[in-house]
């Protein structure tokens, strides 16, 4: 479900995963993780519950913003909506969480595997009635 | 424990049926399947009937217009597991005495979602940046391709191989030879996969009659083919790095039913493992052992895993030519490996074939290798 | 046969929360139906999980969350009795070995489905000339009412029942009082119902935690609530007349349950039956033989299916007033039931209740009074 | 599925279930059940395998007209695309069949209980897009 929020321009962002990314009081963008206050585990996307042990006290930890890529595709066949090509991978941070994202490159040039790749916010293309579609996203480093 | 014995097998071709219900899809399946049997309907006590796609009551409709309701049926969802999952609860429950005889359907009619890429979670958070489960098992055979320096074209044979056999099943969706050409050269998907590299959507229906040994006896049961073991999990969830060329949900299935059959891969004389797409037959190879890690390829290029070598993998020609309407392919898979373990496969028939493996898994969730994956030993 | 014991049992307020995700809505029930049993959660061997419109994998999806996957979990659809499938399932794997503790959910989010009148399957052709739920079940209020001499005023007392219970349950969707003027007042459905009559649509999630007896006395369960019997069957095809006040399915099923567990109607302490509309619950009592056929109204008014008297059903404030997220219903009887059963159902207590009964039958589809009927006798 | 036919007005009816009602060859319209050329079952709708004896060879049977009113309900919600109110009925034929249908009456004054009611074919209502929805029916006899 968008995380539907009115912008100054008086139309609402859509966000691939609502709530992915938070605001640092620098201004710096970051993955915003779970950290569970219970035993220390590390998860993306930021839980209500720690998978390993059931605390729900979990504090928004923001996730380095430098990992390497794992793997990807270039998608050319997509559920509706989406303009192809576009490229998604895996990308596995420097602290071990693995995140899935666009990678914003030239699909005839992809990044090579198991190469730094850095995190970006921005937009990743537009709705049906104009509205900007915000992700997080990797770039090469 | 009662062991357990595959009495009537039947499926339809599969392919697709936009104009047929999903009821006319399934009763003329599972009267052929009881007829197979050769039992009276009314000595059916359940039914187990296994759907991703086929809405409320998906037994219940088909079983119907046969009169074959007032016994407990039991709908089961798990994905591209649903058939197999609702095997497995009929032979446990006939293994463990509930029943002498159920009736196991699977079922869906991918042909009403409306086309295109199978729809995702909505609250998924892979799916909401982009992933499908061809770009998924895209990634895995990009990284294995990577790792161990395998080209497109080496993972193609695996579709060419597919076509070879399926060209010899009458009720494949696909029945077509195809060319290594033919594969680079169709419609791109999602790279390193063509369209020829995927799967087709489709319909179908594959039913099979349980029964245990003593009932196996009382009916005179002519070439029963006995269920050795059946296993079912989870994926787990995995939250950091993770080894994509190693499929854990498959891997640690593999291990549970050769330590449950006490078998091993070299006791498998045929396989229906679950080719959704090309890489997915070579991960699975190495899963079960039928070569070495990074050997999948060699095995391939070795005829070992084509009809006529010492394990032939998806006699039937596999998802990528049956086809794979997602909860019908667990049965079907069981049907194909009946019809081996008698002898009925026709052209396709894997000589003297004794032991028989059947793997489905599926289920496209962010953060598990799969939802589910189900997997049987047959021998006769 | 083990004996199988409730170990843990948790529920949700049942209600419309349309901003939470069906993984959101199930995971905290499972959390506190684990934590009620006091196990560890890897002492969970398997995973049944009842849901009617919860798509594919719900049973992943939920669990996923708490990091409980890796082992079996299977998902089971029967429409209204998803979640009793889901339970006997489970029981009937740890009464005869299988495992020896295994976890059952039921959960449902009608919210999801945009609200109004459930769906229909689209071939029915009940359906297609404009048939409801509440049309059908308005057809047996009619007959009934008609062969019995029975007033509007009269049937909206099960309403008036429902609604007294419900506010004693903290967990109930609907927890006013009601008067009989408040049912004849509200919005016409299909006479003679008005929405007071019909159940609430809704979401919701209720868990429980079996184990086999061994696995109780090494937990050192204090309470144990025991599982008696339990009972599945689907309707049978019906093409000519049929007596619309006798429902085909809970008549069958009761016999079979009596039979199975060798009690019968007066053994029962406290019942929670399948009051999706109030003309149900007078039918159920007819059909467990609760009252002679014909005496419904009369065993109502005479206070003994109400919280105090001789055998009060629907405590919980039944479908009417608890609400029925379709297959977490099943599971949700069962939990209402666990806690009657430990004495810790606060201000509804049945006082001193040894024997439960619970019944959940649903699934409309033409020529079946029901698609299928799942009945549980449970006691301490 | 509805039945889609090309009428001379050029659009097509919609039949609320396809099939339902065949002409005889006086003109006569009847609701067309399966009889059985196994087991001589009966069966409406008429379906495509004998639910007694398994036999596929079904032949068109031509229902009775008249029957008795068993039950019925005046809807006053419905799904979508339903004018309400409408009532909807059980009939229980001369031979025995029991048949699900509209009951052509005012919602204020339907018949009794047990009463005699005869087979009616016509529309009973428009879609959205102005094409007739035909359908069985009964009324009072
Ligand atoms: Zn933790
Ligand atoms: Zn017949």
């Amino acid at each position: 479900m968008p995380d539907a929020r009115k912008t100054a321009d008086e139309f609402a962002e859509v966000w691939t995963v609502p709530g992915a990314v938070m605001t640092l009081a620098n201004g710096e963008q970051r993955l915003r993780g779970g950290k569970c206050q219970g035993c220390g585990a590390e998860i993306f996307p930021k839980p209500k519950v720690c998978l390993s042990c059931w605390s729900e006290d979990i504090a928004d930890d923001p996730l380095p913003t430098r990992g390497k890529l794992y793997a990807f595709t270039v998608v050319h066949v997509a559920r509706k909506g989406w303009r192809t090509p576009y490229v998604i991978a895996y990308v596995d941070l420097e602290n071990g969480v693995r995140v899935s994202a666009p990678l914003a490159c030239d699909p005839k040039a992809v990044p090579a595997y198991d190469s730094a790749v850095r995190l970006k916010v921005g937009e990743i293309g537009r709705t049906d009635d104009g509205r900007p579609i915000m992700s997080h996203q990797f770039e090469q480093a | 424990m009662h062991k357990v014995a595959i009495a009537g097998a039947a499926m339809c071709r599969f392919g697709r049926y936009p104009e047929k219900s999903v009821q006319d899809l399934g009763w003329p399946v599972v009267k052929a399947a009881v007829e197979n049997a050769g039992i009276a309907p009314k000595q059916i006590q359940s039914a187990y009937v296994g759907s991703a796609y086929g809405g409320r009551l998906v037994g219940q409709r088909v079983l119907r217009p046969l009169g074959m309701l007032g016994m407990p049926v039991v709908n089961c969802e798990n994905a591209c597991s649903s058939g197999g999952t609702a095997f497995r609860e009929a032979w446990h429950a006939i293994a463990q005495g509930q029943w002498d005889c159920a009736l196991v359907l699977g079922i869906d009619k991918l042909t009403a979602l409306g086309g295109g890429v199978l729809p995702g979670q909505p609250d998924d958070w892979d799916v909401n940046v982009g992933l499908t489960m061809p770009a998924l098992y895209a990634m895995r055979a990009g990284r294995y391709m990577h790792e161990h320096k395998i080209s497109a074209e080496q993972l193609a044979k695996v579709a060419v191989k597919a076509h070879k056999h399926g060209a010899l099943n009458p009720l494949a969706q696909y029945q077509n030879e195809i060319t290594l050409e033919d594969v680079a050269k169709a419609r791109a998907v999602a790279d390193p996969f063509t369209l020829l590299h995927c799967c087709p959507t489709g319909d179908g229906a594959a039913a099979l009659v349980l029964v245990s040994e003593d009932k196996a006896r009382e009916i005179g049961l002519a070439k029963p083919v006995w269920v050795v073991a059946s296993e079912l999990n989870s994926g787990r969830y995995m939250t950091g790095f993770r080894d994509m060329t190693t499929p854990e949900i498959t891997t640690r299935g593999a291990e549970e039913i050769w330590e449950m059959s006490g078998m091993g891969p070299d006791d498998i004389d045929v396989a229906e493992v679950h080719d959704a797409f090309t890489i997915a037959e070579l991960l699975y190879y190495e899963a079960f052992g039928f070569c070495q890690r990074g050997d999948a390829v060699a095995l391939l290029e070795s005829g070992a895993t084509s009809l006529g070598g010492r394990i032939p993998v998806n006699p039937g020609g596999g998802l990528l030519c049956r086809g794979h309407p997602v909860g019908a392919t667990g049965a079907a898979q069981l049907v194909e490996l009946t019809w081996q373990l008698r002898g009925e496969a026709g052209k396709r028939q894997v000589d003297g074939a004794k032991v028989a493996l059947a793997h489905c898994t599926g289920g496209g969730i962010a953060g598990l290798d799969h939802g589910a994956c189900s997997i049987n030993i047959l021998s006769r």
